[in-house]
């Protein structure tokens, strides 16, 4: 039988003025299984909290209303002062006569009748109340860090110096992302792998930190605390540890030709044993079996092992699966640049002189391929005018993506800048939309580039590049100056815009994270939890998310790490009790409820009998990943699954309690 | 009138299923006492092969069978399925109910079939005033998945457009509030809640049935009109995005209720605001299953 | 007559939770997040709206089944009032699209066995629209009080 | 195969060459069209910028007829004719208040979604590029060829859906098919001026000249194209254009439809190739000559 008491908060005049509480009181004694009827000018305040922690105790409570203020105000002081008297906290139910009565209703009588009202239906609810414990979770403390750009490498090294072991998982045979391969650094123009490398070095050395590079995450399944994560190490056809990375063997390579360097954005070749650039971390070539002799054309060539001096060359290594438990992880997949062959007006492919931003920066970077000399790819000759087109892509939802790229203004002004530094004499022209020059030091920049290096920008879009008499004429507008405008440039540089990573959405799905329509991951809270995922225990950084600059970048890599370490600073992962509770006895397993749960929480799950035979098959609610949302129980056809907190026969009781 | 040829194609077929083992058990029509109507069989010897029939009586929709737990327990089923019937079984794989692969279909091409009580009668000849509603507006004659096909040798229904199916959804739509509460609030008083419409769905396989739950009691179990109405809403929501239209409710309910006015409208509804057709496709998501950020919104404020 | 009733209405103190529509009971389902929280706001901006609303809280536009409104009525509720965050703003992310969904079919499927659609309202408000949910109650319960004094649906005893 | 065929008034008119061409290589091909009964001007160029409702209603009239003769695509092979059409059925198809004003000033129903071709569409699509490609008797190699698209066939991108608007191929590909070599250059979908020719004929020159000198520069031996506005610019204009920027250009224009006719062995008499104003001869030659080599 229950014992409920019922407190009702006067709220010094807050409630009282307006709802006559002597009335609500009265008529919470009436109702059977409530045994305490009180009220009291503020519950909240001490002496409210200890009277009604005497009376749990004295009278031997089974549940407490407490007619007052909004539960998102109170409730949480309530259920502690419950706990504390050794009752379960989710005994506790507040019926909200402050937010929903006395402030918002006037006449008396009509405002104590509702919120007597209100008071019956928690007592009906309090009444059906389960106990609920807190669900806990345990950690497995090793976090995983898919990619290993700036942001990946960032988070990894935070999480590693904050004593917890780190997995890095980099697709490439190098990590670095897309930083490596940039020149000078807007607005500071440090030079990117001057501060980058050292990084990548701290990465790879790290006592905490296993890099696994040339490898990608082929399946996760399981939730925070225990993620099970299977990596295939590509087969490298080198043994890691015993190379040197001493050369020898891509000098000997015959294949020096015709492989377009994925580095240099094609502006250079490599050869079929490759360190993708000489700073790589690790410093192990990569055997590309697509292009090698030795397995195109039956084994014959093998000058690359000849060469090797530790003979560490193995043309028979396999794909290897590594399976791994991890507590969290962290997706850092970063960005690619759109294809620019949809603006055939441009012509990108057709003229080997119109390239994309990022190409540039590879013919800037000293260790690019004209060691920093800038060179036209069609006939190497240095440009005197070059012509850079922002937004290619970025902000044209008719062609490319509606959304900013953010960072090419600031790339612009920065080619723009180099441009002139190492060609003197020559000229820029810049077509924008818009300026966006944010942060600090940036609008600076962007007018040294202006005033000082002599750039000329012009606002408008251009609307044609052609090629004629060994020039590139582009066509645009000047909307400033309302005229159209022809530039015969040597040379067209293309700001293209950023897009996720390639095969990110798939990441996602793996992961049960949730993407957005172009693919970036979504936040959990774009705002309040802009580190977390949608599923506990996954977070995000780096350009994965969305367009952002380097210190962006490094400052989302950090977020998640120290969310990560904030998690592991205990030993077990707790989750509120409300959550999804399936009746495996009724449940004949439609798995409605699986289709609708944005969490992936539910699960199929076997019943079997003692001989290991198949009995059926039901729903299984993840305690780890369910929030408790009520999808499922919304979905359930018989009615199989509940959520505990706001069950089916709790929400008939309140009904019931307002029948009139 | 059951033709030979016909029922010849279809008694290899089962025979060579059974025989090869690939299914245990086939589900399919026999010949009844009464030659207007065709009672379901249950073939598990190939040399009971021969029972197998159809014809325009083959009136029921045999793949309510599917979700009862003593045919569940042959593994690998044969049945014999009309067009309409065979969406069943499409929805039932949808629903992860059945398995394609524990199931061969056996398709059997259909022009209608003819209404009980017109067939009592003596009627054999389907035409457009002699079959159901559902085939007057049936798209699938030819079942949408099939494993074997038998063509039909039945001349093919032939419509003169002045038998309109359903037409009672459009004279309901029409009315106003009071009016459609009137009807329904007469139809559903004659409820005895037998819940026969239950039994008789393919698609009410749950094992314990929301109106068998009495924490809470989501619908009052007396027939009454209240509890009444309660539960003819409840299934028909149930159903809602899921019906494939065979009409089996209907035909099962005593009192003549005219289910399937709701079940038709209810498929006309999720079709026109979703754009969903249960049962036509088993890679489908079901139409409950998934959402579009752009899905009907005018209706909320 | 329909005259005389409302004026004795007005002679006598208001009967609570009357079954006639001159002080119609109106049940509003709502989301925690988004919907109670702008309730919340309202009460904290003192504003003023009608009382013959009662509130239950629910985790989800996701949570709250159709069928919650059926009970509503069978137990004397006049007017139904669903509410939770807009689309896109979900709390749990897809609960409210999921209902919406089944809320569009639902609601079709009551004014086709004759239940008076102006009696079941669903809107969204969010945890700022304080003054939209101000408006929805008083608009609905006006609207409710503005229907013939006899319900018609189907789910109350005659 | 159900083809209606709307000629549109330039291909009984001015460019009579681009409807005997066609007519002959269907001819070859054994492909059946039929005009549609009664039809009317599109509309081109005039409607559309005096009168919304009448730019649709004139497009609409033939769309409905060929619907009501059971057509469901239609080929209209002046790319002003097949714009128009498109036109008309995209807003049709995505303004249901505009379609009932429509159908009830037409006093006719228009319900399907009809198909409309351009002739590029026609033969890439309809046609296809292996029936093409038998077709060809007589190899057209050693021929460079400029496809010139103007831009109707391609614009406005979200009512044309065909080809790349900024790099369309098509044509290119026909070209291809007869063995001649594609040329490429810069100015295939710059516009050739269209109806200023009357207007502002220097307009035209101008840019009529843009796109023939740099074809010129690209060392093609000729242009085709596929409609009878940028055909008429770029071949009746062309002697004023050498007068004016005082630069021989010499490049027959001939009608993609013609070039096909050359190739599938056809007299160039019976595809009223000796009806423009460039004449081809040098060009007919080079063909007879490169088939003499062989």
């Amino acid at each position: 039988m229950s014992r409920i008491g019922v407190f009702v908060c006067w709220c010094g005049s807050n409630i009282a003025g307006t709802v006559d509480v002597e009335k609500v009181r009265e008529e919470a004694a009436k109702i059977p299984g409530v045994v305490s009827a009180l009220d009291y000018k503020y519950m909240c305040s001490d002496p409210g909290q200890n009277s009604l922690r005497n009376i749990i105790k004295e009278k031997n409570l089974t549940g407490i209303v407490l007619a007052a203020c909004s539960p998102h105000m109170h409730e949480n002081t309530f259920r502690k002062a419950a706990a504390k008297e050794g009752l379960n906290p989710y005994f506790v139910e507040i019926a909200n006569i402050r937010e929903q009565v006395s402030w918002v209703h006037e006449d008396k009588e009509r405002a104590t009748a509702k919120a007597v009202d209100l008071m019956k239906m928690m007592v009906e609810k309090v009444k059906r109340d389960r106990p609920i414990e807190d669900v806990r979770v345990p950690l497995n403390k090793k976090a995983l860090v898919i990619g290993g750009g700036i942001a990946g490498i960032q988070a990894a090294l935070d999480i590693a110096n904050g004593g917890v072991e780190v997995i890095l998982v980099e697709k490439e045979p190098s990590i670095g992302g897309r930083m490596i391969q940039l020149d000078e650094t807007f607005p500071t123009l440090d030079c990117s792998s001057c501060i980058m490398t050292p990084k990548m070095v701290e990465a790879n050395q790290h006592p905490n930190i296993k890099l696994y590079t040339y490898s990608e995450v082929e399946d996760i399944s399981g939730y925070i605390g225990n993620f099970k994560v299977k990596i295939k190490k590509k087969a490298r056809s080198v043994v890691e540890k015993d190379c040197t990375g001493c050369g020898e063997c891509w000098n000997a390579c015959p294949m020096h030709k015709n492989v377009k360097s994925e580095f240099n954005v094609n502006l250079s070749e490599r050869t079929a044993i490759y360190v993708p650039f000489p700073q790589a971390v690790p410093l192990v070539p990569v055997l590309d079996r697509s292009v090698c002799l030795h397995f195109k054309k039956g084994g014959k060539c093998q000058k690359c092992y000849d060469a090797c001096g530790p003979k560490c060359i193995n043309f028979d290594l396999q794909d290897e699966i590594i399976e791994e438990t991890v507590g969290a992880i962290v997706a850092s997949t970063g960005y690619d640049l759109m294809d620019t062959s949809m603006y055939g007006e441009y012509g990108y492919g057709k003229y080997k002189d119109v390239i994309s931003g990022l190409q540039f920066e590879r013919l800037l970077s000293a260790s690019g391929p004209t060691e920093g000399v800038i060179k036209r790819p069609s006939d190497g000759k240095t440009p005197q005018t070059i012509v850079f087109v922002q937004c290619v892509g970025s902000r044209d939802p008719e062609k490319g993506v509606p959304y900013c790229s953010k960072v090419c203004c600031m790339y612009t002004a920065k080619h723009a800048k180099l441009f002139a530094h190492k060609v003197h004499g020559s000229q820029s022209y810049v077509f924008y939309i818009d300026i966006r020059s944010t942060s600090k030091g940036y609008e600076e920049f962007v007018r040294g580039t202006m005033e000082q290096d002599g750039a000329i920008y012009l606002r408008g879009r251009v609307s044609k590049i052609y090629e004629d008499e060994g020039k590139l004429i582009v066509k645009g507008a000047d909307t400033l100056s309302g005229n159209q405008v022809e530039i015969a440039a040597d040379m067209v540089v293309l700001a293209t815009g950023v897009i996720p990573k390639k095969g990110s959405d798939k990441l996602a799905q793996m992961l049960g994270i949730s993407y957005d329509k172009y693919g970036f991951f979504t936040e959990s809270h774009p705002k309040l939890r802009p580190a977390e995922s949608s599923t506990a225990g996954i977070f995000l950084a780096g350009m994965a998310q969305g367009p952002r600059d380097i210190p962006e970048s490094v400052v989302s890599g950090s977020a998640a790490a120290s969310k990560i370490l904030g998690l592991f600073s205990k030993n077990e992962y707790e989750v509120e009790g409300t959550i999804a509770n399936v009746n495996e006895a009724t449940c004949v397993a439609c798995f409605y409820c699986q289709r609708v749960c944005a969490y992936n929480a539910i699960s199929k799950k076997e019943i079997k009998d003692r001989s290991g035979k198949l009995i059926k098959v039901v729903a299984n609610v993840n305690p780890g990943l369910c929030t408790g949302c009520g999808a499922c129980v919304n979905a359930c056809f018989s009615k199989s699954i509940d959520v505990k907190g706001f069950m089916d026969d709790q929400i008939y009781a309140e009904i019931k309690a307002l029948a009139v | 009138m059951a033709n030979t040829k016909t029922d010849e194609k279809l008694q290899k077929i089962a025979k060579d299923l059974l025989e090869s083992g690939e299914v245990s058990l086939v589900i399919g029509y026999a010949k009844g006492s009464n030659l207007q109507r065709m009672r379901p069989v249950f073939i598990t010897k190939a040399e009971d092969a021969g029972k197998l029939s159809f014809s325009p009586h083959a009136v029921q929709d045999l793949a309510v069978f599917l979700k009862k737990p003593e045919v569940k327990k042959f593994g690998k089923i044969g049945i014999v399925v009309k067009g309409c019937d065979e969406k069943a079984v499409n929805a039932l794989i949808q629903e992860y109910q059945i398995s394609r692969d524990n199931i061969k279909i056996i398709g059997m091409e259909c022009n209608g079939v003819i209404r009980q009580n017109i067939a009592d009668k003596g009627e054999t000849n389907v035409s457009e005033s002699a079959v159901y509603d559902k085939c007057l507006i049936c798209e699938e004659h030819i079942p949408v998945l099939y494993d074997f096909l038998i063509e039909s040798e039945e001349p093919k229904l032939v419509l003169s457009g002045n038998v309109k199916p359903y037409s009672g959804i459009e004279k309901l739509e029409s009315m106003s509030a009071e009016e459609k509460n009137a009807f329904w609030a007469k139809e559903f008083d004659k409820c005895i809640k037998c819940y026969a419409c239950r039994q008789a769905c393919p698609l009410c396989y749950c094992s314990r049935c929301i109106v068998e739950k009495n924490m809470p009691q989501w619908i009052d179990t007396n027939s009454e009109e209240t509890g009444n109405a309660q539960w003819n809403l409840i299934r028909a929501y149930h159903l809602s995005g899921r019906c494939i239209g065979c009409g089996e409710c209907e035909r099962a309910c005593p009192v003549n209720i005219p289910l399937m006015l709701i079940n038709e409208k209810m498929a006309k509804d999720v079709y026109n605001l979703f754009g969903y057709k249960s049962g036509l496709d088993i890679n489908a998501k079901p139409v409950f299953g998934v959402f579009s950020e752009s899905d009907f919104n005018d209706f909320i404020k | 007559m329909e005259d005389k009733d409302v004026k004795k209405e007005e002679h006598k103190a208001p009967k609570h939770g009357g079954d006639n529509s001159s002080d119609p009971r109106i049940i509003a389902f709502v989301c925690n997040w988004c919907t109670y929280s702008g309730a919340d706001l309202a009460g904290t901006s003192r504003m003023k709206y009608s009382d013959n609303v009662r509130v239950i809280k629910l985790p989800c536009t996701g949570r709250i089944d159709p069928l919650f409104i059926v009970e509503a009525f069978k137990k004397g509720a006049k007017g139904v009032l669903v509410s939770g965050c807009h689309p896109g703003d979900c709390h749990y992310t897809s609960g409210n699209y999921h209902s919406r969904r089944k809320y569009a079919t639902f609601r079709d499927l009551l004014g086709y066995l004759g239940v008076d659609l102006d009696r079941v309202e669903f809107s969204w408000v969010s945890a700022s629209e304080g003054n939209k949910w101000v408006s929805i109650i008083n608009e609905f319960t006006d609207k409710i009080k503005s229907l013939p004094g006899k319900s018609t649906d189907i789910f109350t005893k005659k | 195969m159900k083809l209606a065929y709307y000629p549109g008034c330039s291909l009984k008119g001015t460019s009579f060459e681009y409807e005997v061409s066609l007519l002959k290589i269907l001819e070859a091909m054994n492909i059946e069209i039929k005009e549609i009964p009664d039809w009317n001007c599109c509309g081109a160029s005039a409607a559309h910028s005096i009168n919304h409702n009448l730019s649709v209603a004139l497009p609409a009239r033939n769309l409905a007829i060929a619907e009501k003769d059971g057509y469901e695509s239609v080929l209209a092979p002046c790319a002003a004719c097949s714009n128009r059409l498109k036109n008309a059925a995209y807003e049709l198809k995505n303004d249901d208040i505009l379609k009932k004003k429509i159908t009830d000033s037409l006093e006719m129903p228009y319900d399907s979604e009809m198909s409309i071709n351009n002739m590029l569409e026609f033969l890439i699509g309809t046609v296809g590029k292996d029936k093409i490609k038998s077709m060809v008797k007589k190899p057209l190699s050693g021929l460079k060829v400029a496809s010139y698209y103007g831009c109707l066939l391609v614009r406005p991108p979200k009512v044309m859906q065909f080809d790349d608007p900024e790099n369309p191929v098509t044509m290119d590909e026909l070209v291809a098919l007869t063995g001649a070599e594609p040329v490429d250059y810069s100015f295939k979908t710059e516009c050739c001026g269209a109806i200023n020719s009357l207007s502002k004929p220097d307009v035209v020159m101008a840019l009529t000249g843009n796109v023939l000198y740099d074809i010129k520069k690209h060392g093609a031996d000729l242009v085709v194209v596929a409609c009878p506005l940028c055909h008429s610019n770029l071949d009746v204009r062309q002697r004023e254009i050498e007068r004016k920027y005082d630069e021989k250009l010499g490049l027959p224009v001939l009608f993609i439809t013609e070039l096909l006719g050359l190739s599938f062995g056809i007299d160039p008499k019976d595809l009223a190739i000796d009806g423009h104003m460039v004449a081809a001869d040098r060009v007919l030659k080079k063909i007879e000559g490169l088939a003499n080599q062989r």
